[in-house]
Protein backbone atom coordinates (compact mmCIF):
# COMPACT_ATOMS: atom_id res chain seq x y z
CA UNK A 1 0.00 0.00 0.00
CA UNK A 2 1.12 3.60 -0.96
CA UNK A 3 -0.22 6.37 0.36
CA UNK A 4 0.20 10.10 -0.94
CA UNK A 5 -1.00 13.29 0.45
CA UNK A 6 0.16 16.60 -1.33
CA UNK A 7 0.93 19.62 1.39
CA UNK A 8 -2.48 21.56 1.74
CA UNK A 9 -4.27 17.31 2.36
CA UNK A 10 -6.83 18.17 -0.15
CA UNK A 11 -5.57 15.78 -2.73
CA UNK A 12 -5.58 12.20 -0.98
CA UNK A 13 -4.26 9.03 -3.07
CA UNK A 14 -4.19 5.11 -2.15
CA UNK A 15 -3.00 2.33 -4.01
CA UNK A 16 -3.07 -0.63 -2.65
CA UNK A 17 -3.51 -4.29 -2.11
CA UNK A 18 -6.85 -4.84 0.93
CA UNK A 19 -10.23 -3.36 0.43
CA UNK A 20 -11.26 0.01 1.02
CA UNK A 21 -13.94 1.08 3.55
CA UNK A 22 -16.44 3.53 1.73
CA UNK A 23 -17.57 5.47 5.15
CA UNK A 24 -13.87 6.03 5.88
CA UNK A 25 -13.45 7.92 2.68
CA UNK A 26 -16.74 9.64 3.28
CA UNK A 27 -16.21 10.64 6.56
CA UNK A 28 -12.58 12.00 5.36
CA UNK A 29 -14.15 14.23 2.71
CA UNK A 30 -16.83 15.57 5.27
CA UNK A 31 -14.38 16.03 8.03
CA UNK A 32 -13.61 20.05 8.69
CA UNK A 33 -14.83 21.37 5.40
CA UNK A 34 -17.76 23.48 6.88
CA UNK A 35 -17.95 25.37 3.84
CA UNK A 36 -18.14 21.96 1.51
CA UNK A 37 -22.28 21.37 1.08
CA UNK A 38 -21.98 18.81 -1.60
CA UNK A 39 -19.47 15.19 -1.14
CA UNK A 40 -20.21 12.96 -4.23
CA UNK A 41 -18.81 9.70 -4.13
CA UNK A 42 -18.05 7.12 -7.05
CA UNK A 43 -17.47 3.49 -6.44
CA UNK A 44 -16.65 0.57 -8.84
CA UNK A 45 -17.31 -3.12 -8.48
CA UNK A 46 -16.28 -6.26 -10.02
CA UNK A 47 -19.33 -6.89 -12.02
CA UNK A 48 -20.13 -10.75 -13.28
CA UNK A 49 -20.26 -9.70 -17.05
CA UNK A 50 -18.35 -7.72 -19.53
CA UNK A 51 -19.56 -7.90 -22.59
CA UNK A 52 -22.11 -10.56 -22.36
CA UNK A 53 -18.93 -12.71 -21.06
CA UNK A 54 -19.48 -14.47 -17.64
CA UNK A 55 -16.98 -13.06 -15.32
CA UNK A 56 -15.68 -14.76 -11.71
CA UNK A 57 -13.06 -12.27 -10.93
CA UNK A 58 -10.22 -10.00 -12.21
CA UNK A 59 -6.51 -9.22 -11.73
CA UNK A 60 -5.36 -5.56 -11.70
CA UNK A 61 -1.74 -4.88 -12.46
CA UNK A 62 -0.02 -1.82 -12.37
CA UNK A 63 2.94 1.00 -12.62
CA UNK A 64 4.19 1.30 -9.20
CA UNK A 65 5.01 4.82 -8.67
CA UNK A 66 3.37 6.34 -11.88
CA UNK A 67 0.36 5.11 -11.06
CA UNK A 68 0.64 7.09 -7.82
CA UNK A 69 2.19 10.45 -9.96
CA UNK A 70 -0.64 10.24 -12.88
CA UNK A 71 -3.72 10.28 -10.12
CA UNK A 72 -2.51 12.85 -8.48
CA UNK A 73 -1.75 15.04 -11.37
CA UNK A 74 -5.45 13.95 -12.24
CA UNK A 75 -6.86 15.21 -9.14
CA UNK A 76 -4.67 18.38 -9.94
CA UNK A 77 -6.06 18.70 -13.28
CA UNK A 78 -9.67 18.45 -11.66
CA UNK A 79 -9.13 20.83 -8.62
CA UNK A 80 -7.57 23.47 -11.37
CA UNK A 81 -10.75 23.45 -12.91
CA UNK A 82 -13.86 23.27 -10.47
CA UNK A 83 -13.70 24.88 -7.15
CA UNK A 84 -13.11 21.27 -5.00
CA UNK A 85 -12.71 21.44 -1.55
CA UNK A 86 -10.97 17.72 -1.41
CA UNK A 87 -10.62 14.68 -3.35
CA UNK A 88 -9.82 11.10 -2.10
CA UNK A 89 -8.37 8.50 -4.60
CA UNK A 90 -8.25 5.09 -3.47
CA UNK A 91 -7.32 2.09 -6.31
CA UNK A 92 -7.08 -1.74 -5.70
CA UNK A 93 -4.30 -3.56 -7.71
CA UNK A 94 -3.87 -7.58 -7.55
CA UNK A 95 -6.82 -10.64 -6.81
CA UNK A 96 -10.50 -9.16 -7.16
CA UNK A 97 -13.47 -11.41 -6.93
CA UNK A 98 -16.91 -10.68 -8.07
CA UNK A 99 -19.12 -7.62 -6.47
CA UNK A 100 -15.40 -6.47 -4.67
CA UNK A 101 -14.64 -2.95 -4.59
CA UNK A 102 -12.16 -1.91 -7.40
CA UNK A 103 -12.26 1.97 -7.12
CA UNK A 104 -13.05 5.08 -5.21
CA UNK A 105 -13.20 8.23 -5.89
CA UNK A 106 -14.94 11.01 -3.83
CA UNK A 107 -14.94 14.77 -4.14
CA UNK A 108 -16.68 17.96 -1.79
CA UNK A 109 -17.25 20.86 -2.92
CA UNK A 110 -19.28 24.16 -2.08
CA UNK A 111 -21.88 24.05 -5.12
CA UNK A 112 -23.24 20.09 -6.24
CA UNK A 113 -22.34 20.83 -9.66
CA UNK A 114 -18.79 21.28 -9.21
CA UNK A 115 -18.77 18.17 -7.24
CA UNK A 116 -20.29 15.76 -10.01
CA UNK A 117 -18.64 17.33 -12.96
CA UNK A 118 -14.95 16.82 -10.53
CA UNK A 119 -15.90 13.07 -9.47
CA UNK A 120 -16.85 11.88 -13.08
CA UNK A 121 -14.14 14.27 -14.93
CA UNK A 122 -11.26 12.20 -12.13
CA UNK A 123 -13.17 8.68 -13.37
CA UNK A 124 -12.80 9.86 -17.44
CA UNK A 125 -9.27 10.51 -17.07
CA UNK A 126 -8.23 7.65 -14.47
CA UNK A 127 -9.84 5.15 -16.80
CA UNK A 128 -7.55 6.31 -19.91
CA UNK A 129 -4.35 7.51 -18.55
CA UNK A 130 -3.67 6.02 -14.97
CA UNK A 131 -1.67 2.93 -15.76
CA UNK A 132 -3.90 0.09 -14.76
CA UNK A 133 -4.74 -3.51 -16.77
CA UNK A 134 -6.95 -5.52 -15.97
CA UNK A 135 -6.74 -9.50 -16.28
CA UNK A 136 -10.41 -10.57 -16.33
CA UNK A 137 -11.53 -14.41 -15.27
CA UNK A 138 -13.77 -16.53 -16.91
CA UNK A 139 -14.64 -20.19 -16.17
CA UNK A 140 -10.96 -21.62 -17.20
CA UNK A 141 -9.78 -18.90 -19.47
CA UNK A 142 -7.96 -15.41 -18.02
CA UNK A 143 -7.90 -12.63 -20.93
CA UNK A 144 -6.43 -8.83 -20.86
CA UNK A 145 -9.26 -6.24 -21.25
CA UNK A 146 -9.07 -4.25 -24.04
CA UNK A 147 -9.43 -0.51 -24.11
CA UNK A 148 -12.66 1.06 -25.16
CA UNK A 149 -13.16 3.47 -27.17
CA UNK A 150 -15.89 4.98 -25.35
CA UNK A 151 -13.91 5.46 -22.51
CA UNK A 152 -11.33 7.41 -24.70
CA UNK A 153 -14.58 9.51 -25.76
CA UNK A 154 -15.96 10.19 -22.19
CA UNK A 155 -12.61 11.87 -21.40
CA UNK A 156 -12.26 14.13 -25.24
CA UNK A 157 -15.68 15.46 -24.00
CA UNK A 158 -13.50 17.42 -21.53
CA UNK A 159 -11.04 18.43 -23.95
CA UNK A 160 -13.71 20.47 -25.75
CA UNK A 161 -16.19 21.49 -23.14
CA UNK A 162 -15.70 24.57 -21.21
CA UNK A 163 -15.96 24.90 -17.80
CA UNK A 164 -19.22 26.51 -16.65
CA UNK A 165 -18.68 30.25 -15.12
CA UNK A 166 -18.77 30.22 -11.10
CA UNK A 167 -21.70 32.35 -11.17
CA UNK A 168 -23.71 30.32 -13.41
CA UNK A 169 -23.41 27.38 -11.13
CA UNK A 170 -26.48 26.03 -9.29
CA UNK A 171 -25.66 25.72 -5.20
CA UNK B 1 19.21 2.45 -18.76
CA UNK B 2 16.25 0.48 -17.27
CA UNK B 3 13.30 -0.88 -19.88
CA UNK B 4 9.89 -2.03 -18.26
CA UNK B 5 6.76 -3.67 -19.66
CA UNK B 6 3.67 -4.31 -18.10
CA UNK B 7 0.59 -5.72 -18.67
CA UNK B 8 -0.37 -7.81 -21.93
CA UNK B 9 2.84 -6.21 -23.12
CA UNK B 10 5.13 -7.93 -20.15
CA UNK B 11 3.18 -11.01 -20.88
CA UNK B 12 3.87 -11.64 -24.47
CA UNK B 13 7.66 -10.51 -24.17
CA UNK B 14 7.89 -12.77 -21.24
CA UNK B 15 9.73 -9.91 -19.61
CA UNK B 16 9.65 -7.55 -17.30
CA UNK B 17 12.55 -6.13 -16.98
CA UNK B 18 15.56 -5.28 -18.95
CA UNK B 19 18.66 -3.25 -19.28
CA UNK B 20 19.98 -1.88 -22.33
CA UNK B 21 23.45 -0.69 -22.23
CA UNK B 22 23.92 2.07 -24.65
CA UNK B 23 20.41 3.50 -25.71
CA UNK B 24 19.95 5.41 -28.70
CA UNK B 25 19.22 9.08 -28.91
CA UNK B 26 15.19 8.70 -28.75
CA UNK B 27 12.20 6.37 -27.90
CA UNK B 28 11.90 5.66 -32.06
CA UNK B 29 14.90 4.44 -32.18
CA UNK B 30 14.77 2.06 -29.31
CA UNK B 31 11.64 0.58 -30.60
CA UNK B 32 13.57 -0.65 -33.75
CA UNK B 33 16.17 -1.83 -31.37
CA UNK B 34 14.00 -3.70 -29.37
CA UNK B 35 11.73 -4.95 -32.33
CA UNK B 36 14.79 -6.42 -33.89
CA UNK B 37 15.42 -9.15 -30.48
CA UNK B 38 12.65 -11.77 -32.37
CA UNK B 39 9.13 -12.22 -34.28
CA UNK B 40 7.07 -11.54 -30.77
CA UNK B 41 9.21 -8.26 -29.88
CA UNK B 42 8.90 -7.28 -33.78
CA UNK B 43 5.02 -7.26 -33.46
CA UNK B 44 4.74 -5.99 -30.00
CA UNK B 45 7.20 -3.00 -30.56
CA UNK B 46 4.94 -2.08 -33.80
CA UNK B 47 1.47 -2.35 -32.40
CA UNK B 48 0.25 1.23 -32.93
CA UNK B 49 -1.94 1.61 -29.64
CA UNK B 50 1.60 0.70 -27.83
CA UNK B 51 2.14 3.70 -25.04
CA UNK B 52 5.36 4.73 -23.81
CA UNK B 53 6.36 6.53 -20.89
CA UNK B 54 10.11 7.92 -19.57
CA UNK B 55 10.50 8.61 -16.04
CA UNK B 56 6.73 7.61 -15.75
CA UNK B 57 5.58 10.46 -17.94
CA UNK B 58 3.81 9.49 -20.95
CA UNK B 59 5.59 11.20 -23.74
CA UNK B 60 6.09 9.54 -27.55
CA UNK B 61 8.59 8.64 -30.38
CA UNK B 62 10.62 11.73 -30.39
CA UNK B 63 11.09 11.79 -26.91
CA UNK B 64 14.54 12.07 -26.79
CA UNK B 65 16.58 9.34 -23.94
CA UNK B 66 20.02 9.19 -22.25
CA UNK B 67 20.95 6.25 -20.22
CA UNK B 68 19.77 7.45 -16.50
CA UNK B 69 16.08 7.62 -18.14
CA UNK B 70 13.46 4.87 -16.93
CA UNK B 71 11.32 3.69 -19.82
CA UNK B 72 8.44 1.80 -19.48
CA UNK B 73 5.97 0.36 -22.99
CA UNK B 74 3.08 -0.86 -22.11
CA UNK B 75 -0.92 -1.31 -23.95
CA UNK B 76 -3.56 1.04 -22.97
CA UNK B 77 -5.00 1.48 -19.87
CA UNK B 78 -7.78 -0.64 -18.40
CA UNK B 79 -8.15 0.77 -14.85
CA UNK B 80 -10.86 2.06 -12.83
CA UNK C 1 -40.23 8.76 9.62
CA UNK C 2 -42.40 7.31 6.59
CA UNK C 3 -40.48 5.55 4.29
CA UNK C 4 -41.77 4.01 1.37
CA UNK C 5 -40.65 1.27 -1.13
CA UNK C 6 -42.27 0.44 -4.40
CA UNK C 7 -42.47 -3.66 -5.19
CA UNK C 8 -39.72 -4.20 -7.39
CA UNK C 9 -37.29 -2.76 -4.00
CA UNK C 10 -35.27 -0.87 -6.79
CA UNK C 11 -36.41 2.46 -5.35
CA UNK C 12 -36.15 3.88 -2.33
CA UNK C 13 -37.52 6.80 -0.67
CA UNK C 14 -37.10 8.10 3.29
CA UNK C 15 -38.51 11.79 4.40
CA UNK C 16 -37.30 11.66 7.87
CA UNK C 17 -36.14 13.64 11.07
CA UNK C 18 -33.17 11.09 12.35
CA UNK C 19 -29.65 11.45 10.56
CA UNK C 20 -29.09 8.47 8.09
CA UNK C 21 -26.15 6.60 7.93
CA UNK C 22 -24.56 6.94 4.14
CA UNK C 23 -22.54 3.52 4.94
CA UNK C 24 -26.02 1.80 5.16
CA UNK C 25 -27.33 3.43 2.28
CA UNK C 26 -23.96 3.06 0.25
CA UNK C 27 -23.99 -1.28 1.18
CA UNK C 28 -28.10 -1.76 0.08
CA UNK C 29 -27.39 0.10 -2.77
CA UNK C 30 -24.22 -2.45 -3.26
CA UNK C 31 -26.01 -5.94 -2.63
CA UNK C 32 -27.25 -8.62 -4.68
CA UNK C 33 -26.29 -6.36 -7.33
CA UNK C 34 -23.38 -8.15 -9.00
CA UNK C 35 -24.37 -6.66 -12.80
CA UNK C 36 -23.92 -3.04 -11.47
CA UNK C 37 -20.41 -2.27 -11.23
CA UNK C 38 -21.03 1.35 -10.75
CA UNK C 39 -22.86 3.37 -7.39
CA UNK C 40 -23.07 7.28 -7.31
CA UNK C 41 -23.71 9.01 -4.02
CA UNK C 42 -24.54 12.51 -3.42
CA UNK C 43 -24.68 14.09 0.09
CA UNK C 44 -25.83 17.37 0.90
CA UNK C 45 -24.80 19.14 3.89
CA UNK C 46 -25.73 22.09 6.02
CA UNK C 47 -22.96 24.95 4.68
CA UNK C 48 -21.51 27.48 7.40
CA UNK C 49 -22.45 30.11 5.10
CA UNK C 50 -24.86 30.94 2.02
CA UNK C 51 -24.82 33.81 -0.16
CA UNK C 52 -22.25 35.68 1.94
CA UNK C 53 -24.28 35.31 5.16
CA UNK C 54 -22.74 33.36 8.49
CA UNK C 55 -24.61 30.38 8.19
CA UNK C 56 -25.41 28.71 12.15
CA UNK C 57 -28.47 25.94 11.20
CA UNK C 58 -31.33 25.27 9.17
CA UNK C 59 -34.96 24.34 9.71
CA UNK C 60 -36.56 21.83 6.98
CA UNK C 61 -40.16 21.87 6.90
CA UNK C 62 -42.19 19.54 4.03
CA UNK C 63 -45.20 18.47 2.97
CA UNK C 64 -45.82 15.45 4.02
CA UNK C 65 -47.11 13.06 1.81
CA UNK C 66 -46.39 14.68 -1.63
CA UNK C 67 -42.80 14.93 -0.62
CA UNK C 68 -42.72 10.70 -0.62
CA UNK C 69 -44.84 10.90 -3.58
CA UNK C 70 -42.82 13.54 -5.45
CA UNK C 71 -39.21 11.92 -4.79
CA UNK C 72 -40.58 8.41 -6.02
CA UNK C 73 -41.82 10.32 -9.00
CA UNK C 74 -38.23 12.02 -9.77
CA UNK C 75 -36.80 8.73 -9.11
CA UNK C 76 -39.02 6.81 -11.54
CA UNK C 77 -38.21 9.44 -13.95
CA UNK C 78 -34.72 8.62 -13.64
CA UNK C 79 -34.95 4.86 -13.90
CA UNK C 80 -37.07 5.40 -17.55
CA UNK C 81 -34.06 7.34 -19.05
CA UNK C 82 -30.92 5.83 -18.14
CA UNK C 83 -30.77 1.44 -16.81
CA UNK C 84 -30.47 1.63 -13.33
CA UNK C 85 -29.63 -0.88 -11.01
CA UNK C 86 -31.35 0.73 -7.72
CA UNK C 87 -32.07 4.29 -6.47
CA UNK C 88 -31.97 5.28 -2.57
CA UNK C 89 -33.37 8.65 -1.41
CA UNK C 90 -33.05 9.90 1.71
CA UNK C 91 -33.94 13.78 3.05
CA UNK C 92 -34.11 14.94 6.59
CA UNK C 93 -36.53 17.67 7.99
CA UNK C 94 -36.69 19.18 10.99
CA UNK C 95 -33.99 21.04 13.14
CA UNK C 96 -30.49 20.79 11.58
CA UNK C 97 -27.24 22.17 12.96
CA UNK C 98 -23.98 22.59 10.96
CA UNK C 99 -22.62 20.18 8.86
CA UNK C 100 -25.42 17.74 9.67
CA UNK C 101 -26.34 15.94 6.60
CA UNK C 102 -29.67 16.66 4.70
CA UNK C 103 -30.01 15.12 1.90
CA UNK C 104 -28.35 11.25 0.57
CA UNK C 105 -29.08 10.30 -3.38
CA UNK C 106 -27.42 7.07 -4.43
CA UNK C 107 -27.92 4.99 -7.53
CA UNK C 108 -26.29 2.01 -9.18
CA UNK C 109 -25.72 1.31 -12.26
CA UNK C 110 -24.23 -0.79 -14.87
CA UNK C 111 -21.77 1.52 -16.51
CA UNK C 112 -20.19 4.47 -14.86
CA UNK C 113 -22.38 7.15 -16.81
CA UNK C 114 -25.69 6.01 -16.19
CA UNK C 115 -24.56 6.30 -12.80
CA UNK C 116 -23.70 9.85 -12.61
CA UNK C 117 -26.03 11.40 -14.87
CA UNK C 118 -29.05 9.15 -13.19
CA UNK C 119 -27.67 10.93 -9.08
CA UNK C 120 -27.46 14.74 -10.71
CA UNK C 121 -30.58 14.28 -12.48
CA UNK C 122 -32.22 13.42 -9.67
CA UNK C 123 -31.04 16.27 -7.56
CA UNK C 124 -31.63 18.62 -9.86
CA UNK C 125 -35.29 17.79 -9.78
CA UNK C 126 -35.52 17.41 -6.04
CA UNK C 127 -34.23 20.74 -5.36
CA UNK C 128 -37.03 22.28 -7.96
CA UNK C 129 -39.48 20.29 -7.77
CA UNK C 130 -39.75 17.96 -4.13
CA UNK C 131 -42.00 20.52 -1.74
CA UNK C 132 -39.44 21.25 1.13
CA UNK C 133 -38.52 24.85 2.84
CA UNK C 134 -35.60 25.40 3.52
CA UNK C 135 -35.40 28.15 6.85
CA UNK C 136 -31.71 29.53 7.87
CA UNK C 137 -30.62 30.69 10.90
CA UNK C 138 -27.85 33.30 10.93
CA UNK C 139 -27.16 34.87 14.65
CA UNK C 140 -30.57 35.96 15.78
CA UNK C 141 -32.72 36.30 12.41
CA UNK C 142 -34.04 33.82 11.01
CA UNK C 143 -35.24 34.01 7.20
CA UNK C 144 -36.88 31.38 4.81
CA UNK C 145 -34.24 30.41 1.90
CA UNK C 146 -35.22 31.72 -1.82
CA UNK C 147 -35.51 29.65 -4.36
CA UNK C 148 -32.15 30.02 -6.85
CA UNK C 149 -32.96 30.64 -10.73
CA UNK C 150 -29.68 28.60 -11.08
CA UNK C 151 -31.25 25.82 -10.00
CA UNK C 152 -34.07 25.62 -12.65
CA UNK C 153 -31.80 26.62 -15.18
CA UNK C 154 -30.23 22.88 -13.72
CA UNK C 155 -33.05 21.40 -14.22
CA UNK C 156 -34.26 22.51 -17.65
CA UNK C 157 -30.77 21.42 -18.46
CA UNK C 158 -32.10 17.99 -18.68
CA UNK C 159 -35.34 18.51 -20.30
CA UNK C 160 -33.35 19.68 -23.92
CA UNK C 161 -31.23 17.28 -23.32
CA UNK C 162 -31.36 13.95 -25.21
CA UNK C 163 -30.27 10.70 -23.67
CA UNK C 164 -27.07 9.43 -25.18
CA UNK C 165 -27.63 6.31 -26.69
CA UNK C 166 -26.48 2.96 -24.90
CA UNK C 167 -23.98 1.78 -27.42
CA UNK C 168 -21.78 5.36 -26.74
CA UNK C 169 -21.95 4.79 -23.47
CA UNK C 170 -18.63 4.45 -21.61
CA UNK C 171 -18.12 1.16 -19.33
CA UNK D 1 -62.72 21.27 0.80
CA UNK D 2 -59.33 21.51 2.61
CA UNK D 3 -56.57 23.70 2.06
CA UNK D 4 -52.86 24.02 3.22
CA UNK D 5 -50.48 26.53 3.25
CA UNK D 6 -46.72 25.42 3.52
CA UNK D 7 -43.33 27.36 4.29
CA UNK D 8 -43.41 31.27 3.81
CA UNK D 9 -47.06 31.19 2.39
CA UNK D 10 -48.34 29.68 6.10
CA UNK D 11 -46.35 31.71 7.96
CA UNK D 12 -47.21 34.58 6.19
CA UNK D 13 -51.00 34.01 6.48
CA UNK D 14 -50.36 32.76 10.11
CA UNK D 15 -52.36 29.71 8.81
CA UNK D 16 -51.85 25.89 8.47
CA UNK D 17 -54.79 24.92 6.94
CA UNK D 18 -57.99 25.95 6.12
CA UNK D 19 -61.91 24.90 5.25
CA UNK D 20 -63.89 25.92 2.31
CA UNK D 21 -67.08 25.01 2.54
CA UNK D 22 -68.58 25.56 -1.27
CA UNK D 23 -65.21 25.76 -3.36
CA UNK D 24 -65.48 27.76 -6.52
CA UNK D 25 -65.04 25.59 -9.59
CA UNK D 26 -61.60 26.46 -10.18
CA UNK D 27 -57.75 27.39 -8.72
CA UNK D 28 -57.84 30.53 -9.94
CA UNK D 29 -61.38 31.47 -8.46
CA UNK D 30 -60.37 29.85 -5.08
CA UNK D 31 -57.00 32.51 -5.18
CA UNK D 32 -59.48 35.21 -5.97
CA UNK D 33 -62.03 34.02 -3.36
CA UNK D 34 -59.40 33.89 -0.19
CA UNK D 35 -57.38 36.83 -1.35
CA UNK D 36 -60.23 38.61 0.04
CA UNK D 37 -59.66 37.73 3.37
CA UNK D 38 -57.47 40.86 3.74
CA UNK D 39 -54.48 42.54 2.67
CA UNK D 40 -51.19 39.97 3.47
CA UNK D 41 -53.95 37.24 1.81
CA UNK D 42 -54.42 39.28 -1.05
CA UNK D 43 -50.56 39.66 -1.88
CA UNK D 44 -49.45 35.93 -1.05
CA UNK D 45 -52.57 34.78 -3.33
CA UNK D 46 -51.40 36.83 -6.03
CA UNK D 47 -47.79 36.05 -5.48
CA UNK D 48 -46.42 35.44 -9.26
CA UNK D 49 -44.28 32.35 -8.15
CA UNK D 50 -46.97 30.91 -5.79
CA UNK D 51 -47.25 27.08 -6.59
CA UNK D 52 -50.49 25.20 -6.05
CA UNK D 53 -51.09 21.45 -5.85
CA UNK D 54 -54.49 19.55 -5.88
CA UNK D 55 -54.61 16.10 -4.21
CA UNK D 56 -50.50 16.31 -3.63
CA UNK D 57 -50.04 17.22 -8.11
CA UNK D 58 -48.78 20.83 -9.07
CA UNK D 59 -50.92 22.28 -11.38
CA UNK D 60 -52.42 25.34 -12.68
CA UNK D 61 -54.77 28.22 -12.21
CA UNK D 62 -57.32 26.24 -14.73
CA UNK D 63 -57.15 22.85 -12.25
CA UNK D 64 -60.93 22.21 -11.59
CA UNK D 65 -61.76 21.61 -7.88
CA UNK D 66 -64.59 19.67 -6.07
CA UNK D 67 -65.24 19.90 -2.17
CA UNK D 68 -63.52 16.15 -1.89
CA UNK D 69 -60.30 17.72 -2.77
CA UNK D 70 -57.19 19.03 -1.23
CA UNK D 71 -55.75 21.90 -1.97
CA UNK D 72 -52.25 23.41 -0.91
CA UNK D 73 -50.74 26.68 -1.49
CA UNK D 74 -47.01 27.16 -1.29
CA UNK D 75 -43.83 29.35 -2.34
CA UNK D 76 -40.83 28.00 -5.03
CA UNK D 77 -39.20 24.81 -3.23
CA UNK D 78 -35.55 25.09 -1.48
CA UNK D 79 -34.82 21.81 -0.52
CA UNK D 80 -32.13 19.70 -1.13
Amino acid sequence: MSEQTNKSSKINISVQVADFDQQYEYQALRQNHCSQGAIVTFVGLVRDNHLGKDVTGLFLEHFPGMTEKSLAEIARQAMARWPLGGVRIVHRIGQLALNDQIVFVGVSAAHRHAAFQGCEFIMDYLKTQAPFWKKEYSGDSATWVQAKDSDTQARQRWESKATIPQSELPE
Amino acid sequence: MKVLFFGQVRERLATQQISVTSPPQNILLLRQELAERGEVWFEVLHQRDLLVAVNQTLCDDKQEITSTDEVAFFPPVTGG
